[in-house]
């Protein structure tokens, strides 16, 4: 496809408020068939309102989006949809009660005249998932309900491709995805580039960009600050871009002794999970690694007690202990950020300060009364030294940007300090100067004598931030590395022979 | 995945049965829910035919069918408003209105413009609804709470709270009460149509699809492009002409039109049926199967008691105790674990 | 400033205030006010009311809601109408009821249902004795059973009420006792149907009765209500027992009637035309003499009651919609 | 979309209000939801007090405050069950329950013990719908529906279907009747006590904060260790204690126990109050203020409509009409897009 003059979209001088929020300031900006636009900023930055506004779900205050070259005013998600511009959610909405079909062809069922046919559907929905390279990832007969995070993501994704799209634009795709369904995505946008169609990326992982984008746009505070060609910049130059000083080392781990063991397994086993060991000790940081599914998720809810443990045991501070519910591990002193921020651990409707301190709220209470002065200073600790972007504390957690609601979710626990602390993909969606941030706290927790069990699907921070890494699968634990492993040697451990084998041919 | 590849059943496990032999698999497409519902309808059935032979008698097996089918037509409704996330308190008043303006447009004009007259005013009334819950932004809880008040006024007004007209002599309405078409009773045929097309409708409709994917999440029919709008209004007005419906069936019943006393309740009995039936309250999720299964038990459910001879005290008692323990047998059967709100 | 509640000082009695004049507003307060009997009733009293001349009716829908009555009731008081007149959905709140308006020096009349304060006595009244309604509906059972021929073996009684008002069960009663008067002879064996006093409620229920009483040849059906009789009738007719085997007699007669203006043969035989419109104009018209003329409340107006048929009904002034 | 660029304010206004000036602060304290509703009080005391003014007489507002206790006091539970994602139709019944227990064990044992029978019982039928949903994952409003007829049926059963005993002579239920501290009504006293302490705990106690945790997302309320269950158990026996509580007022005030004047509606009128004051229901968001605003204009509304002594046929319309005006202004204002179903 040679690259037309007009570009496909085109925003010109577009503004626009939230009360008390200038979420985007005169942006103008150009994207090309067949190219792929990174889109950066930090957490709060306005990239997800920008492609709200051009998929018509939002309008802006000021400025315009052109479609060819043409003005058009969508007034809903529908119209942007019919004139072939696809926005795939930041955060996935999933139809929970119907298949995965239904799910993915949503708005736009595989029909003959009004007729629906649930086989054909299948059938179609199928196909449409091989082709696009899915297949083993995703049950089509499955309930919307029953995907895991990584599925509903993946779903999400499937259904901006469906009819026949002009303008892709991807919102962190791969927060929730590991590398090999990273590797999937990536293969997929390098055919919509070729096909011609305009993409747009957003994501904070640098590593993603590099290998993807053909042109990179920086916002900061809601302003465009500017858009460079892949090949002729740095990470450095994004990183000052997006939050306008150089950043100190992502990792700072200052290495020290562990101390007594806090938690230790043992053949810990669960409906999805197998014969599990592992110990924690104080201040040290043992990461998680493996594929979507591995199980990783399903063991920290094991240990909470969310989930049951059929058999093996489990020791903390020494004592054999059985959790029934989590009320008992926080009780324990056992602390668990989950990895579904919107489903598992926001309040939406309530402000930051009631989601930050909801854990601690016992502490901060006398004769049942919360300390409200107490806890907005508790609170106010983490949201400066998160970086919280909020108008007020009392701003509803729904109106946050998603790397700050995740922010919300790690400052809870940050806040009630417990002996054990499990943070599932603590950093999904945070951007980078708030993850160095992050590391710093859990750093110093650790030193502090906090025993850390992290899962992440991002090896560079497995590999930053542990001591120990323990890799899972198929619900077993597949090895241990020591500090300093490399990505190689994580993978070879995380994936079965046959898709090593594949990965390689 | 590899872990989803050999166990991918098992782990989608709270609700999904897997599917092995095809008995599983036909109880799967029924549903556990209606299953566990069957169950229990077998069990009452058994329980109420055991101590009276005279239960299974064809006429009662009509008694019990024309006697559910004015619920039976609001749980209908009632379930595809709740499919898609609203809640229809009015529909009760609405038949009233639909009773005393089929009576009294047929007084005037015959049989044919009286039921046309009440589900045209069923339309209107729906469409209020959907109106004031989508562009005046009301809670279709407080919304129909509302026009449940407003429509039986409107009811007594134009009847001036009398029962209205006599059917009982006219050709079209004697049919509809006492008739029949290959010996099934008109009334259970009335029933059986609508709900054997909103079954349809909703299970092999993309307009069905759609009402579960709005009812299930919102948001993401419309970012798929779905205009919600339209089918809220639609849905609302579907429920205000069934409502009619049933209204027209009350005043062929009883011979006149009634404003009130024939309709009062029936909103609540409607929306039992429906979550007993498997309803989620949240939307999204249930069928017309489950609701007419639960239309079914509580229709065997009220003939039984009367069988028995049961002290009308001792039947509200018992009603809700069998209620409850039927939902409580299905639910348990689900092996949903017991923590917080169930849905 | 605490109050214990308790009535002080002497209240004004109901009789010999001084006579008012210019515009009178007399409350109406009704239970079940969506039901005809008392839709004829407030139109009865409104009409009568235009009729005085410069007399206001405010109609209050109580429905079966005893709190709700003495809601209504303080508001019309605080309101300072002139007059009460109250039908009450339960006739143990008439203590409470009459001290209230005492209280207040407002004049009340029970309509429909006596009351009786906290020392047994009873206030003014106008309209039915239940029981003896009940009687009129027994006696003329009676008298057509007798006629009839059946036999008490092959014969049953439905009796169709609901069951939690008063009133209701004393007309049941009260039909029983002088259906054996009448027949000189015991009562058929009895089935008895608890409803809410709604047509389709009798129906659905009496409905599954025939169901369990198959070789039953012949049927006495009344109740509480027209509602109660004609949803019995209604469902005995449509499960097949022929109007020649059914002795309904009504209460009210406005439902029934429906079918005796269409010439349609039937079971409903008979009911008592009690005039609910006649009811509402002598409250009225009591009351307003009451406060204009300073005559004293009656003790118990007792309005017209008439047992009809088909052959007769129209003579009695019934207007039948 | 003019509309939107032109007040971008109020698109999103209704919790995102800047903490400016002193008198947004304030604003935003008593919340838009809650402005709104008094700016529709006021409207509407306006348009009563104009033609009548005898609304304003002391003993009016008396009235009104005393009309609306016993609702008042459901309104109050329900929106705390509500907050906590569930629903509760049977306090009405329970009122009943609770109204005719207190009568007859006054009767042979006196008030104090009559009265903490009645609560006792209301316990016990809270209990017990705490346990059949939590532990029969029974929906709640399947359970409650449910025992809205059980307990109107043991209240029937218990008292035989008639008013039980006499409480017009007795200090204790004269006193409560129509007695009154420093000038205002007991009644008043009692409605104003039990919503300031539901509006304490629910704004200042961990236990109100975890209510609102658990209605807004159950799941994450779990995980941040919060014991579900005991949550939904307490809350429902406080809203039987509540309901029966109620039921005492019912007996005072009627001078007898009524088996079943609370389940008249009061239910409905109950959720509707939550509702119109602002509660979500999904659960998670409301106010006691809102409710007690939203029970103070049903009072008011009621008061006004015999004030110009509107037909009651009109009355049930007007109600209704009415009903749905103040919502939509309530909304309008709110700014909110026009988009689904309204919360
Ligand atoms: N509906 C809303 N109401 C109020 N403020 C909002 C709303 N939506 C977004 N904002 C605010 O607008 C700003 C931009 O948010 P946006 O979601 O576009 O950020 P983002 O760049 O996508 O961030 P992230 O990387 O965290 O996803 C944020 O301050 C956010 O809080
Ligand atoms: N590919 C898949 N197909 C079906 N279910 C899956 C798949 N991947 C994950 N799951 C779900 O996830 C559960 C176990 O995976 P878990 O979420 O614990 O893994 P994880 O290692 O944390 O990976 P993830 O990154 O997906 O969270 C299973 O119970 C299953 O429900
Ligand atoms: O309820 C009845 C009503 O139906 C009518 O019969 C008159 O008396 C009332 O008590
Ligand atoms: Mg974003
Ligand atoms: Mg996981």
């Amino acid at each position: 496809m040679e690259k037309n003059e007009i570009p496909v979209l085109s925003l010109t001088g577009v503004s626009k408020r939230f009360a008390g929020v200038r979420a985007l300031t005169d942006v103008s900006l150009d994207v090309r068939a067949g190219e792929v636009l990174a889109l950066m900023g930090e957490n709060g930055a306005g990239k997800s309102t920008l492609l709200r506004i051009v998929n018509g779900d939002h309008q802006p205050d000021e400025g315009h989006v052109e479609l060819d070259g043409v003005p058009v005013h969508h007034t809903s998600p529908a119209a942007a949809h019919h004139a072939g511009i696809r926005v795939i959610a930041q955060e996935p909405e999933i139809i929970p009660h119907v298949d995965v079909a239904e799910n993915v062809f949503a708005g736009a069922l595989p029909n003959r005249g009004r007729l629906f046919s649930r086989a054909a559907a299948r059938r179609q929905a199928r196909q449409f998932i091989a082709d696009l390279g899915f297949a083993d990832v995703i049950p089509v007969d499955a309930l919307g309900r029953q995907l895991s995070p990584a599925q509903r993501q993946i779903v999400e994704i499937l259904r901006g491709l469906t009819g026949k799209p002009r303008v892709v634009a991807f919102d962190e795709p791969t927060s929730s995805l590991s590398d090999h369904e990273v590797d999937i995505l990536f293969a997929l946008i390098d055919r919509l580039r070729a096909e011609g169609i305009a993409v747009v990326y957003v994501s904070h992982r640098m590593k993603e960009i590099f290998r993807i984008a053909d042109r990179i746009a920086v916002l900061r505070d809601g302003a465009l600050v500017g858009v460079r060609p892949a090949g002729e910049t740095s990470e450095d130059e994004l990183v000052r871009m997006m939050v306008g000083r150089d950043l100190d080392a992502m990792f700072q781990r200052t290495g020290h002794e562990p101390g007594e063991v806090v938690l230790s397994l043992e053949d810990v086993t669960t409906d999805d999970v197998s014969d599990v060991s592992l110990t924690v000790r104080q201040g040290e940081i043992v990461a998680l690694a493996g594929l979507v599914g591995a199980g990783r998720s399903e063991l920290a809810k094991a240990i909470v007690g969310d989930v049951p443990i059929r058999s093996g045991t489990m020791v903390l501070q020494g004592k054999r202990i059985r959790m029934k519910s989590p009320t008992d591990a926080v009780r324990a002193g056992i602390g668990f950020a989950p990895e579904e921020r919107k489903a598992e651990a926001l309040i939406l409707d309530r402000g930051v300060r009631d989601n930050v301190s909801l854990a601690s709220l016992r502490r901060l209470s006398k004769l049942r009364f919360v300390n409200q002065r107490a806890e907005r200073a508790l609170v106010s600790r983490f949201v400066d030294s998160l970086r919280i972007k909020a108008p007020s504390m009392e701003q509803h957690v729904r109106k946050l940007s998603g790397g700050n609601q995740q922010k919300v979710v790690l400052a809870r626990w940050l806040a009630r300090e417990p002996a054990l602390l499990i943070l599932d993909e603590p950093t999904r969606g945070v951007d980078v100067g708030a993850k160095a941030e992050i590391y710093g706290i859990i750093n110093r927790l650790a030193e502090s004598g906090t025993a850390l069990l992290i899962i992440s699907s991002e090896l560079p921070e497995v590999i930053g931030l542990a001591d120990r890494i323990v890799v899972m699968k198929d619900g077993r634990v597949s090895g241990e590395l020591p500090a300093r492993a490399t990505e190689e040697q994580i993978l070879a451990l995380a994936m079965s022979e046959n898709e090593i084998e594949e990965e390689a041919s | 995945m590899k872990a989803t590849a050999e166990a991918p059943e098992a782990e989608l496990a709270p609700q999904a049965v897997p599917r092995r032999s095809g008995v599983r698999r036909a109880l799967d497409a029924i549903g556990v829910q209606n299953v566990s519902l069957l169950i229990a309808l077998v069990a009452l059935v058994a329980l109420i035919g055991s101590k009276h032979s005279e239960f299974f008698l064809l006429s009662n097996i009509e008694v019990i069918g024309t006697a559910i089918a004015v619920m039976g037509l609001l749980a209908i409704v009632e379930t595809v408003v709740i499919l898609l996330g609203g809640l229809d308190i009015s529909v009760g008043s609405a038949a009233g209105l639909g009773s005393v303006v089929s009576a009294m447009v047929f007084t005037h004009s015959g049989a044919t413009l009286g039921i046309l007259a009440a589900l045209g005013v069923g339309l209107l009334a729906g469409l209020v609804n959907g109106v004031v819950i989508v562009y005046g932004r009301v809670n279709p809880v407080v919304a129909t709470l509302a026009t449940l008040a407003a429509y039986k006024g409107v009811a007594q007004l134009v009847s001036n709270g009398r029962a209205q007209g006599y059917t009982g002599t006219d050709a079209a309405f004697v049919f509809i009460a006492r008739g029949a078409i290959a010996g099934i009773p008109t009334l259970i045929w009335i029933l059986a149509i609508v709900a054997l097309i909103a079954h349809l409708v909703l299970r092999y409709t993309d307009l069905g699809r759609n009402i579960y994917a709005i009812g299930g999440n919102d948001t993401a029919a419309r970012l798929a492009g779905i205009n919600i709008n339209r089918y809220i209004l639609a849905v609302y007005a579907i429920a205000g002409v069934v409502a009619t419906l049933a209204g027209v069936l009350i005043t062929a019943r009883t011979g006149s039109g009634q404003p009130v006393s024939g309709s009062e309740g029936l909103e609540l009995q409607a929306v039992t049926a429906a979550a007993l039936g498997g309803c989620a309250l949240q939307g999204g999720r249930g069928t017309i199967a489950g609701t007419m299964l639960a239309v079914i038990m509580l229709g065997v459910l009220d003939n039984g008691i009367i069988l028995f001879g049961v002290n009308p005290f001792w039947q509200n008692v018992a009603r809700g105790a069998l209620l409850v323990i039927a939902v409580v047998i299905m639910q348990l059967r689900s092996g949903e674990r017991r923590v917080g709100m169930p849905t | 400033a605490c109050s214990s509640g308790q009535n002080t000082g002497a209240a004004p009695g109901s009789g010999g205030a001084a006579p008012k004049t210019g515009k009178l507003t007399i409350a109406l307060l009704q239970k079940q006010g969506d039901q005809q009997y008392f839709v004829d009733e407030a139109t009865g009293a409104k009409q009568k009311a235009q009729q005085l001349g410069n007399v206001d009716v405010k109609v209050i829908d109580l429905g079966t809601d005893a709190n709700k009555a003495i809601s209504q009731l303080d508001a019309v008081i605080a309101q300072k109408v002139d007059g009460i007149v109250i039908v009450v959905p339960d006739q143990q709140i008439g203590p409470q009821v009459i001290g209230a308006a005492k209280n207040a020096g407002i004049p009340l009349m029970a309509a429909d249902d006596a009351i009786k304060d906290g020392t047994g006595q009873e206030a003014p009244f106008v309209g039915f004795d239940g029981t003896q309604m009940g009687n009129s509906v027994g006696t003329k059972a009676g008298e057509l059973f007798k006629a009839s021929g059946w036999s008490l073996s092959d014969t049953r009684v439905i009796e169709s009420w609901k069951q939690d008002l008063q009133t209701c069960s004393d007309r049941v009663k009260g039909a029983e006792d002088a259906f054996k008067t009448a027949t000189g002879g015991d009562l058929p064996q009895q089935i008895k149907i608890g409803t809410d006093n709604s047509v389709t409620d009798a129906q659905n229920k009496a409905s599954a009765v025939l169901t369990s009483n198959q070789n039953v040849k012949h049927w006495l059906v009344w109740g509480c209500n027209d509602e109660n009789e004609t949803g019995v009738v209604t469902a005995l007719q449509n499960g097949g027992v022929k109007p020649d085997n059914i002795i309904g007699v009504g209460l009210g007669a406005y439902l029934t009637c429906k079918d005796w203006r269409a010439g349609q043969d039937s079971g409903n035989k008979a009911a008592l035309y009690i005039g609910g419109p006649a009811v509402g104009a002598s409250a009225i018209q009591v009351m307003v003499d009451h406060l204009r003329n300073s005559k004293a409340l009656p003790p118990k107006t007792i309005a017209h009651t008439e047992m009809v048929d088909k052959t007769n009904w129209q003579k009695s002034g019934l207007v039948c919609t």
